[in-house]
């Protein structure tokens, strides 16, 4: 350890603590799934930085979208998302969910994850290669070290906003709001 | 007891893919199980009928992440067989070899989810890294990992580069000296009969019944093989047997996924000893203005999992009127999982469904 | 003077075993990865996993959630100053190893009550698993337990391993005895709860059982609570068997061995059904004890 | 063989056409009362396996296409049947032909939702794949399929960053 992160860590430890500890859950939305067997396994192996897949959304802090979202899928995002506790990081994983990709005009999958829920950072491809996670994992760390990653903060100020868009696609959603929604006149 | 809905997957570390099944369980046991598929759906066959001949082929081999490869070869001969389109013998022994590769690297991946839901977290580890330096020959050839576009009607598109024989040989013997060691810590291990002995298991009258085909099938003792029973490529040109097993339950399905690898890998070598010189592509028309005569037509081909159909329908466009692919996981997700599911434990869930080899991809399209 | 250092010792006590169960944590992700053919995590993962989760706004599920999660932590702790770490054992005198098998209990039952609360169907299957796990290796347990009180006549842990120390490793001391070091070996997985045993929080199975639904700060203290009880089974058997040690590296190195060895085991066994779990437990281990305690009757 | 069992069809059942392709494909066209029958007949004749039931949309000719294809567990038998009966676009409606085959079940599910086919006697006609409902089914041709993402997902919009 050099002396730099040292003092990172002396300075705010729970910072740190989130970023060299990202419990992610993959949802096996698409295709991207495939890739991410290869990386959590012997040839590339991301435990070594800390990326360590788990089985409950309760102890997750990175939600991995791994490709298109077909809107079966988006419900199940979305509650899986409003489980995990805050603070949380999404990630979205090949060109699907950042435009619809090869999707494009597909009458079941949604075109852009972000109206959704927030997203934190893109890794494009179809699909992105092991390499592609791993600097996608850098770089939400440098998000993380610059206070950049407040996904989860928009989804608290917005939560109206994006409550409408996925009722919108979804129809009346069964649960609870997460937070409280203010009606305005 | 209290019956108790439990919820299996989508999100699950025990399922592969984006699967779910609705369990009534009266402890530890099962009483009803529902497949819950769709998560999933992109509407393939929908999507297909909107993009040109050629615009297809890098969007089915997507309908299935595990084997691409037998997608674009099911697709391509059912082209070739609507625009009657002749293939070279070299470009045929090619598409084998790859078709063989592939099975090698999809086979890995399911030795990988099962073992890993066993708990057999070593043995996993090295199904996967087996697999990837498979994918590396993948990549030599064709310039990507998991998605090859590499079938095209008429042939491959492009021949083995230099020296690319030599590494298929010395790859395939690199994984070939590990069987050993993949016995001794998994195939032949105590623990593995005793979790995976009588779990799941169908008999001969049950797979008949409900259609089953791949090591389901083959495990139940008929020797049921669409390379064998309607050769496509080379494979009548090429000896190789085709393994069964009797007991019909998961311990037999994974032994014949093991038997079925280390065929493969001597049919490669017989293919590489037999492969002429020659053409690899018989040009097709510009794709842009490539109309395929009317017509229709089923073919199929023994991908990894099973027989894989497609029903193709031309209607002189160029365009497909109407794709309809026959997947192996369809039946063994949606009809015979839900029936062996019934009266299992709970902790066999994702034992039976991964031995069933439920791709959920496949199923939804 | 006397009282303050037993207070220290009460406060210092559960610190030490502690650190040396995250440490236990740490070298079990390295080592198993070096097994997988990895490079693996960094040794202090644990440590870092913690410091998240103490960040994070966990959820709770009510008063239950969170006395059952406290109740079973008190139980480790307190189970940890009845267990003679180097001889330093503040409560060793107070009960000996009745109170020990009886502790042992608490730590099932407050995660039961615990995460019964959450009311996740996948918990309670994991719970009624614990608790048949528990069981299991109970019966076992409970013999050798009496086989060592029979044959050092003492209930106090402190004065077996001083025996121990005196004269040779009780594990190689008499054939009786032998077989129930072997015996306690073998349900050792199943007390600390790794690998062929881990059908209680198999993540491929049930979402990893009782876990579940802990967010946060409880999955911190259910993370102390798996580290005490690495320590608690490693050190009673190294205390048992392998004659504790005054030395504190010498005793460090006995945990280290034994711990080594399981996660051997650990790397290369599948999980076991519930089922399957009992009829090993009820098999060989309980024979092994239970021909220990006959032979020690005898002679 | 293959001619032997298309006479042999032919002269059994009539209202019913049928041709050979290359390759083993036999095509058989016929009416949709006398499929339960025909499948049966096929059963008996070893050819105990449905691999698959398809629909087609001929929007031209007003017809929904139902295709059934059999094969068999015969290691020497190659020939695969095709049939194929059409029925009316407006109202399409079928029996179902789980009695005889068993994992007809998800096919006539999977028709149902995305065709609009009803099958009479079918236990659950549940939807299988599809979250939203759609008035014209998504796979009938007159479905258009961007003009409905187009207006379905890009009228939502971007959250924006904006207070």
């Amino acid at each position: 350890m050099d002396r730099n992160k040292i003092s990172k860590w002396l300075k705010g430890p729970a910072k740190m603590g989130h970023k060299y500890s990202l419990s992610a859950i993959y949802f096996c939305t698409g295709c991207g799934i495939i890739e991410v067997p290869p990386v959590i396994t012997a040839r590339w192996d991301a435990e070594r930085f800390g990326v360590i897949p788990v089985a409950s959304p309760r102890q997750a802090n990175l939600f991995l979208i791994t490709g298109y979202v077909s809107l079966k899928t988006l419900k199940a995002i979305i509650r899986t998302y409003e489980q995990m506790p805050d603070p949380k990081y999404v990630v979205g994983f090949g060109s699907c969910p950042i435009n619809g990709g090869m999707y494009w005009d597909s009458y079941n999958t949604i075109k852009h994850l972000d109206k959704y829920i927030p997203v934190d950072g893109w890794i494009a491809g179809c699909m992105p290669r092991p390499e592609a996670i791993f600097i996608g994992v850098t770089h939400l760390w440098t998000l993380i070290d610059k206070d950049m990653a407040k996904g989860y903060v928009k989804y608290r100020e917005k939560y109206e906003s994006y409550r409408k868009n996925q009722e919108q696609i979804l129809g009346k959603l069964e649960w609870k709001p997460l937070y409280p929604i203010r009606r305005r006149k | 007891m209290r019956e108790l809905e439990l919820y299996f997957g989508p999100q699950h570390l025990g399922m592969v893919g984006n699967f779910s099944i609705t369990l009534s369980v009266e402890g530890d046991k099962i009483v009803n199980a529902a497949s819950n598929p769709g998560y999933l759906h992109r509407g393939f066959e929908k999507l297909m009928e909107y993009r040109t001949w050629s615009q297809n082929f890098p969007l089915v081999c997507r309908i299935n992440v595990i084997e691409p490869d037998s997608m674009e070869m099911v697709y391509a001969m059912a082209v070739e067989k609507l625009a009657n389109i002749e293939v070279p013998e070299r470009a045929e022994f090619i598409r084998s070899i790859y078709l063989e590769l592939a099975r090698i690297g999809s086979h890995l991946f399911g030795l990988w989810a099962y073992a890993n839901m066993l708990g057999f977290d070593t043995v996993a580890q090295w199904a996967m890294y087996h697999r990837d330096i498979i994918l590396d020959l993948f990549e030599e050839l064709t310039g990507a990992r998991v998605y090859h576009i590499y079938i095209n009607p008429g042939g491959v598109r492009r021949d083995f580069p230099k020296g690319f024989k030599e590494k298929i040989v010395k790859t395939l013997h690199s994984i070939g000296g590990c069987v050993p060691d993949y016995n001794n810590t998994f195939f032949e291990n105590r623990l593995f009969y005793e979790r995976a002995h009588r779990i799941g298991a169908i008999s001969q009258e049950e797979a008949i019944k409900y259609g089953a085909v791949g090591q389901p099938l083959r495990a139940t003792g008929i020797a049921h093989d669409i390379r064998k029973v309607e050769p496509y490529a080379v494979y009548d040109k090429v000896e190789f047997d085709v393994p069964i097993r009797e007991n019909g339950d998961a311990h037999s399905r994974i032994l014949i996924v093991r038997d079925e690898m280390i065929e493969s890998v001597h049919m490669i070598f017989k293919l590489l000893d037999m492969m002429p010189e020659g053409e690899v592509w018989n040009r097709t028309p510009n794709p842009f203005k490539w109309n395929i005569p009317e017509g229709e037509c089923y073919v199929r081909v023994e991908s990894s999992r099973g027989e894989l159909g497609l029903y193709l329908v031309s209607d002189g466009g160029d365009k497909p009127y109407r794709a309809h692919f026959r997947t192996p996981s369809y039946t063994h997700g949606l009809v015979i999982l839900e029936k062996v599911l019934r009266g299992a434990n709970i902790s066999d869930v994702g034992n039976i469904m991964i031995s069933l080899y439920v791709i959920a991809p496949e199923i939804d399209r | 003077m006397i009282m303050i250092i037993e207070v220290v010792k009460i406060i210092v006590l559960p610190l030490i075993a502690l650190i040396i169960g995250i440490f236990l944590m740490g070298l079990a992700r390295m080592i198993t990865a070096r097994i997988h053919w990895r490079y693996g995590p960094p040794i202090t993962q644990p440590l870092i996993d913690m410091v998240k989760f103490f960040d994070q706004r966990g959820i709770s599920h009510g008063f239950i959630f969170d006395f059952g999660i406290i109740l079973s932590l008190a139980g480790s702790i307190v189970l940890v100053l009845f267990i003679p770490f180097c001889k330093i054992a503040p409560l060793s005198n107070s009960g000996g190893l009745l109170v020990i098998l009886y502790l042992m209990l608490i730590t099932p039952l407050g995660i039961a009550l615990s995460s019964g609360a959450s009311g996740n169907p996948n918990a309670s299957i994991g719970i009624s698993r614990k608790f048949m796990l528990a069981l299991g290796y109970e019966v076992p347990f409970i013999l050798i337990i009496l086989t060592i009180m029979k044959s050092y006549n003492s209930l106090s842990l402190i004065d077996i391993v001083n025996v121990q120390q005196a004269g040779t490793w009780s594990i190689i001391s008499s054939l009786p005895l032998f077989l129930t070091g072997v015996a306690y070996f073998l349900i050792l997985p199943a007390i600390l709860g790794v690998r062929p045993f881990d059908m209680t929080t198999a993540p491929q199975e049930i979402s990893s059982g009782p876990k579940v639904e802990y967010s946060g700060k409880y999955l911190a203290l259910l993370s102390i609570e798996h580290a005490l009880t690495l320590y608690i089974g490693l050190t009673l058997f190294v205390n048992l068997f392998l004659g504790g040690s005054a030395n504190f590296i010498l005793f460090f190195i006995k945990i280290l061995i034994v711990f080594i060895i399981g996660l051997f085991i650990n790397a290369v066994f599948p999980r076991f059904r519930i089922e399957q779990a009992l009829k090993y437990l009820w098999g060989i281990p309980t024979l092994l004890a239970l021909a220990g305690l006959i032979l020690t009757m005898i002679i | 063989m293959n001619k032997e069992l298309l006479t042999e069809i032919l002269a059994t059942f009539k209202k019913t056409q049928g041709y050979i392709e290359k390759d083993n494909r036999l095509f058989i066209e016929t009416k949709k009362e006398i499929v339960p029958a025909l499948l049966k007949y096929f059963k008996d004749k070893s050819f105990d396996r449905l691999a698959m039931v398809s629909c087609v949309d001929r929007i031209n000719e007003n017809k929904l296409e139902i295709i059934y294809i059999l094969t068999s567990f015969c290691l020497d038998n190659p020939l695969n049947i095709i049939l194929k009966i059409k029925i009316s676009r407006n109202e399409p409606e079928l029996d179902t032909v789980i009695p005889i085959f068993e994992n007809a079940e998800p096919y006539e599910r999977e028709i149902h939702e995305l065709f609009g086919v009803d099958f009479i006697g079918h236990p659950r006609l549940t939807p299988l794949f599809l979250e939203r409902e759609y008035e014209i089914p998504p796979f009938r041709k007159d479905f258009d399929m961007r003009k409905y993402s187009e207006e379905l997902f890009d009228s939502v919009p971007f959250v924006g960053d904006e207070k």
